[in-house]
């Protein structure tokens, strides 16, 4: 075991996977030399060469676009979006190929590839650097999309990403790359894909959350625990495929749901999450499920990002509401 | 034959067309020699003619309501038989959706392009050929695939090369521009195809771009680039045996720009009288690429007129034949939707699968 | 009055703007001299002249971003993307800059126009020209997204989507662009975005739809009507805002509703209709309300439609078994 | 003077490369005249000062925590004076982030750039400035704007130009390819300026592209272009003023190369010591623009180097002034993140507000 960090986990994974398989390359823009804009990529050019981890053009489309070509000829590319905002000149190429490509040739053809994206808000960034774009991809049929929230996670998800036949949008909660130090195994492990996690049981409410809100829901957690209420708290890990099971134990035990996510409300992964409880948990309910997202606004600038941003007050706010619903 | 000097005589920013054959099948060249032996060439007419015939059938089929949209070849064929011809087993096509001879080259089963534009998947599995990808809808976006299958030749050491295709309208699309581009940074040994064929839909040339010629784009990605006759089959040939080789040799990109002319509707949906004139139509029905193989051939006394009207009966037969087996392919049932996405079906696409199948079992078979 | 089919009604709308409003101009793929593929703009190059209806170089991306150009300064683009999956080029325009222009000058530039989309399927197409993008644009700020069922309805919401000072994604149901007739006014009028409309009462379920799929319901309606069942349908008219008032007050009413759309299910249209219920008429549910989507697959090739698309048979099915949860 | 001759013998193509004074701020076109007067240079060169002292002065108050993540524009000021020079006032200015002299011309206060860059919209609403847009932070998808705006521009019978700014990695954009293309098509009057720092972050120019500069990119789209060295003020001022006149009068789009250097991190967040060496930053620094015009006033006797110190503590308070008023700007309040996103605030907006105020009033504030 050895403390590590979000992004000394990601590193980590690929560079396991680096040295054990040849067919892998990583790429995108300043991923190479530089090793990343927050260094996730460090080191792994010097060690395992200019071919395999390399600064592409800067062009997104082109990035995600080739990396199917490379895939489908037997090589199993990860590719990076330098920010959230950034992938979405990447879509047609996603939507319309990436996913598709296997559905399309019937399988004679494949798409085994990564494409790793920093996302969410809450760092203090320019305009486009503090995008939740889960619900564009979770929409999109064909792609998987997980999202880890913790180191262990991290690595094992992202070595599950890779080794998937299939493609994986990787979304990495960028505000808390450095934030959360936890001992990894240094082997190899995975996390499977499709699956969420019960981080602490609770009888009171269940909380589903994923990335970065599920550390301000923790803190949102101990204010409540003064005031006696047992949380109950679901890291949903996986945006696509969803864990149904899980979810609809959780709450068919509590009764009660709140979904907290940074990405904006309407059409949003909060509501992807009450459809699936109203599917697998009408019975037992005995409040509305709740949501507690973005706003349907832009998320402002690092002025602004104290009042979009959920704080661990709101959330405890909200389910104060709703266990006394 | 076109070799590396030729290449410097045939500047597009000089604006030169390369051709061999005018448009009466005489030589325009002194002394030309074709790398082809007469049998390879009386061969290539054949197969000519076999292509012509299969796509106008299936502009027939698709008016008697046996196929859905199919977009028409007309016009282009001699590009996709040279391609054809020069393009080997280890070699990537990537089509665009408008090569139907250079698919068959590749090992794609007339049949399944016929269930392809029938409206079923099946069509894009290719049995029996590799290394060819289906049809590429989204305009130009398949450029880049071909970008990266390059590098993945180069990256597993493999000395072949792509050939991809796009039309002139496609020029326009950002992705173009990203492909070429990533193909150029790369070394990756790619032979993209412009088949500038004067229209996108409705759109003439005129309005895509105001570049001199559209092979002059090369200039933009230090990228080598030909204008050529795209209804000379000899000129095509020339160029893309050229091409592969210096692809293959130098690992670098090459851009072609074939002038050409879609003799037909741009699919059976369209009709091309809204925007261009018959007097058009016919100046470049002139210039068609079968007819002038044909008068190269008779005046060489290689070929006998009098015996198409034959083969293509022949051919008719073969193309229906083809035509049978895709309509009467196997019904397309629920696992054709859900089977192909993943390798392993989610449990959630089971799910979804399993609540279809209550109503169908319930309402006893009824959708 | 005058009876026009959909594209009738949108090609009026357009003509009547055109001739009123000397700072609109359509443009994009085919729209001019060929008149669209769908021959929606048909006529209005001769009529407007060239500068004002044209044909644009094959670029959606370009379509889109020039377009916000000409309408920050003082003109009203509208224009089309030749089919729904043919948008995806144009997202990073859309949601990066057309949605967000305004907010991020505070309204020193805003930007006015339309963009034009047939979408859906069921026409026997090829890939990519049967999409159904409507929730990721309904999830990007910014936007307003609507969708018309009956010439009516097109002419009325075009009208109000070209006089909106906010970009409108006007969403054509092109299965039924010539097969519902209707008299519709000559003059000018509005259908204000934002508003669904109640196209039938009824008391034992409400069924929630839109575009081409209101047909379908209304045909499985006459199929339960034999069994008793009286349905009362709303036709959500705008995906962006929803209007939560309608929605909430007619499932309060029935207490059970059903949500029809041919989108993918995952994070799709009906999630976030599912979440307005819950939020709008919890208390009111007599059953869990229900969502009848397309698949999360790729929508088939045509051979294929018949098991994505969904029939009034199985609307019929699901609204008894619904009513009789 | 550039005029239509000069573009001749200054064709990209050709790697030319328009210069009018060296590193040392001699004259290297003999008998070249400045269509400035002597005391309009010496305002260059004061508002050269002014620039560069706020962009060094911003780079400080980012240090010092009072800031968040900052371009600097060292070693290219003169770019923008240039451009600043000859933008008239019915010109659009269509920024990508690194040209703060060129926003200033154009009447953007300082106080706004450093309240945008301290993380608040309003520092983009330009309160007396017009014709010029935000920052754009997607690479080269601001040059789309600039086409359409262009597109207006002759649509509604102005005499008028669109200076639209990218770096050398903005060419690999496809929005760069379609920017360009649609200008052309449309005949729309933009001056694009390539702002070729040799670097995007941490990527060489090399990886970017394989054309033989970035200049001949104008060739795909039968735009004419020209490469000029940024560092030189003068050669900017001549290339800036013929390149508006030629957009106004002929309706064209023209393509610049401006060849200059990011002497300074790509950002506040970045460390170039980690991808390039400090002896090609040597090399560039002797190039330096400011120092350049330094040199030749000083040997002009039109500067004396000596009240430099003075001129720029007295720009130094000036600058700080403008901080403060960004500094103290009124706390962001709710009404900023729901107030702008549409004319009016639809119902949908008003109850997300709403929700969130029950909660903050219920909270005593606590967000
Ligand atoms: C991204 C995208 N936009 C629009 C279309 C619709 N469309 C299909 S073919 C076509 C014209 C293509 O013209 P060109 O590239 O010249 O090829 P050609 O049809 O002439 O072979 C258009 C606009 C599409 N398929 N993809
Ligand atoms: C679409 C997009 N991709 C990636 C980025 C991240 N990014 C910001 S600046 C930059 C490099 C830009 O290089 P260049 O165009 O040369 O401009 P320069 O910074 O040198 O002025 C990158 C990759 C971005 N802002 N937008
Ligand atoms: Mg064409
Ligand atoms: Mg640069």
């Amino acid at each position: 075991m050895k403390v590590m960090n979000l992004v000394q986990a990601i590193n980590d994974a690929m560079d396991i996977k680096l040295q054990e398989d040849k067919s892998i390359v990583v790429y995108g823009e300043d991923v190479g030399v530089e090793g990343g804009v927050f260094r996730v990529t460090e080191g792994l050019q010097v060690k395992h060469g200019k071919e395999r981890v390399f600064d592409s053009p800067l062009a997104e489309s082109g990035i995600a676009g080739t990396a199917l070509g490379m895939a489908i000829s037997g090589m199993k590319p990860i590719i990076e979006m330098q920010f959230d905002g950034f992938s979405y000149p990447a879509f047609n190429q996603i939507i319309s190929h990436i996913a598709r490509f296997r559905n399309r040739t019937r399988g004679k053809y494949h798409v085994p590839m990564v494409i790793r994206i920093p996302y969410g808000g809450g760092i203090n960034a320019l305009e486009h650097h503090s995008e939740s774009p889960e619900a564009y991809f979770g929409h999109t049929p064909g792609l998987k999309v997980v999202i880890p929230s913790t180191p262990y996670d991290a690595k094992g998800l992202l070595i599950a990403a890779i080794e998937d036949p299939d493609p994986v949008i990787y979304l990495e909660p960028k505000r808390i790359y450095r934030a959360i130090k936890q001992e990894v195994p240094e082997e190899k492990y995975q996390i499977p894909i499709g699956k969420a996690k019960v981080i602490s049981q609770g009888e009171d409410i269940t909380v589903i959350a994923y990335g970065a809100m599920i550390r301000e829901v923790q803190k949102a957690m101990v204010l409540v625990k003064e005031k006696g209420i047992s949380v109950q708290l679901i890291d949903l890990r996986s945006i696509w495929p969803i864990d149904r099971d899980t979810i609809g134990a959780a709450v068919r035990q509590t009764g009660r749901a709140l979904i907290v996510t940074e990405a904006q409300q309407s059409y949003g992964p909060a509501a992807e999450l009450i459809s699936v409880i109203n599917e697998e948990a009408f019975l037992s309910l005995e409040a509305p499920p709740k949501r507690l997202t973005g706003f349907d606004t832009v998320i402002p600038l690092p002025l602004g990002e104290k009042h979009y941003m959920i704080s661990p007050q709101r959330i405890a706010w909200e389910i104060e509401k709703l266990v006394n619903y | 034959m076109f070799d590396i000097k030729t290449l410097e005589s045939y500047q597009a920013i000089d604006n030169k067309l390369y051709q061999v054959m005018d448009a009466e099948g005489k030589l325009v060249i002194p002394k030309w020699k074709s790398s082809l032996d007469n049998e390879q060439i009386v061969q290539a007419y054949r197969d000519l003619l076999f292509v012509r015939t299969a796509d106008m059938m299936a502009v027939a089929y698709q008016r008697q309501g046996r196929m859905f949209t199919y977009p028409p070849n007309l016009g282009q064929e001699a590009i996709h038989i040279a391609a054809g011809l020069v393009m080997q087993e280890k070699d990537w096509l990537v089509p665009a959706f408008r090569e139907l001879g250079a698919w068959l080259a590749k090992g794609v089963k007339l049949s399944e392009v016929f269930l392809y534009f029938r409206g079923h998947e099946d069509g894009s599995r290719f049995q029996e050929a590799n290394r060819v990808l289906p049809v590429a809808v989204p305009i130009s976006s398949q450029l880049l695939h071909a970008s990266g299958l390059g590098y993945a030749l180069n990256y597993q050491g493999e000395d072949a090369a792509v050939f991809a295709f796009v039309g002139d309208g496609g020029t326009s699309e950002g992705d173009f521009h990203e492909a070429l581009n990533f193909a150029s940074v790369w070394d990756a040994p790619v032979v993209f195809v412009i088949q500038n064929n004067q229209f996108a839909i409705s759109v003439p040339l005129a309005m895509q771009t105001r570049s001199k010629n559209l092979a002059v784009k090369g200039i933009a990605y230090g990228m080598e680039s030909i204008m050529v006759d795209g209804n000379d089959i000899f000129a095509m040939h020339d160029v893309f045996s050229f091409a592969r080789d210096y692809a293959v040799t130098n690992k670098r990109p090459i851009l072609i720009e074939a002038v050409t002319y879609r003799a037909g509707a741009h699919t059976t949906s369209d009709d091309p009288t809204k925007y261009r004139t018959s007097e058009e139509e016919e100046e470049w029905a002139k210039k068609d690429p079968v007819l002038r193989l044909q008068k190269w051939l008779t005046r060489k006394k290689l070929w006998d007129v009098s015996t198409e009207e034959e083969l293509i009966a022949s051919y008719r037969k073969k193309i229906d034949a083809e035509f049978e087996i895709a309509e009467h392919y196997p019904e397309y049932n629920i696992d054709d939707v859900f089977g192909y996405l993943y390798e392993e079906m989610p449990d959630e696409l089971k799910r979804q699968k399993n609540d279809y199948m209550n109503f169908i079992n319930s309402s006893g078979g009824v959708k």
